[in-house]
């Protein structure tokens, strides 16, 4: 398992193809990138910046993958979480995940994006036209995590 | 008793605190410490305080990073933080 | 909308940089790549040859691919499918959806894929330490599919 | 009436035939042909066109690019294809 949180940009296809190539009995690699919208709740954005818990981030995202390796048949998962100041289409996020077969992939990822977005200790802050403001957590986000309760 | 306390986003900007450690008598308060009862005596500090912790925004707790609810209880040397719904990803 | 049948290998990276790049309101890229396993129903792997319908295929990942536009609100998609002779490891197929919003962009890439592997015209025969084989259609692909039809 | 039939995969293979053009007395039968008909109609040829269009095999057809089912109607110069249940991904 590789879990950062980092201020400096990553590369998706390196990280990708760290994931591809570990094992030979890999099938599949599902991956999610969040990036800075340069339009949030219809106002122009101009920055953001994300703010987190150091010392808990880690621990979450680390927690986070272990659910989801047990849930699932998965092989490996890589989460970056970016911090600091960004710009619109600036990365965020990566989560890739591989495993034997595509449907594992599919579901782990997207559990490990919801539960991110509902359990890691990040906050973002954005400039917009409107001036600056903390972005407020969603009820879709809540919703999305508790999916996977029910299955 | 002795614990540290963090906040963090809106919390943390109007509060202008992101860092503190509180030190608490060893009474019968401290031996049954919760969130809820801790932010209720963090509240009396101010109106600010009572906005922040106790008005309408909803606060999350976390002790030694673990996201815990209301009812959890704080013990000596515990790490405890305060902060807004997250918003990452 | 981007749909490609090559021999040749693809670079996932750039790839996923051109979709976050074209949109400065782009805010989530799902991605999945299928890979060659070295292990397929329990004997060792050591070539797979991938044959397609030329004329056909193109065609037919277009129209999954405009399904998955008129069911969600994605951005754009990029398909790569690539044909001819793979070793283990080797890249077969990459999917990438982008979207506002990281639901829509893991379902229409889930769908996409699920729909590739039972409406397009691709056959696999792989080399394995038990001779050549022609790789089998699996009922779970059929049933993968089937789900998108309940909602 | 003349139609292109393309074979794929495990048929191309055992029936040793990639392409070819076929040419039907404009009849009731090419009139009302059908991916079923065409299908028992060159399983007639020997054995093994029966085993790999009839027999268990599952066929699957294809009409102008288009997956069809067995009774979908072939018109004259259509590019018909039959091919097993695909697999790539």
């Amino acid at each position: 398992m590789t879990v950062r949180v980092q201020t400096e940009d990553f590369d998706t296809g390196f990280e990708i193809n760290q994931l591809r190539n570990a094992r030979k009995d890999t099938g599949a690699v599902v991956s999610f990138i969040g990036q800075v919208r340069d339009l949030n709740d219809g106002d122009t954005v101009s920055q953001l910046t994300l703010e987190h818990y150091q010392g808990m981030t880690e621990k979450a995202l680390e927690a986070i993958v272990n659910q989801a390796q047990s849930r699932w048949d998965i092989f490996d998962a890589v989460v970056i979480h970016r911090v600091g100041t960004l710009q619109p289409t600036d990365q965020i996020v990566l989560v890739a995940v591989s495993s034997a077969h595509r449907g594992e992939a599919f579901k782990a990822c997207e559990f490990i994006m919801d539960y991110l977005k509902t359990e890691a200790p990040f906050w973002k802050k954005e400039v917009t036209n409107q001036g600056e403001r903390w972005i407020e957590a969603k009820l879709t986000d809540d919703n999305a995590r508790e999916r996977w309760h029910e299955n | 008793m002795k614990i540290k306390i963090l906040y963090f986003a809106r919390l943390k900007e109007t509060l202008k605190f992101s860092t503190e450690d509180l030190e608490l008598q060893d009474d019968e308060f401290a031996r049954t410490l919760t969130i809820l009862k801790l932010k209720a005596y963090l509240a009396k500090r101010n109106d600010t305080w009572q906005q922040m912790l106790m008005g309408k925004l909803k606060v999350r707790g976390a002790i030694n990073h673990e996201l815990v609810d209301d009812n959890a209880t704080i013990a000596d040397g515990d790490e405890v933080a305060f902060f807004p719904p997250v918003t990452g990803g």
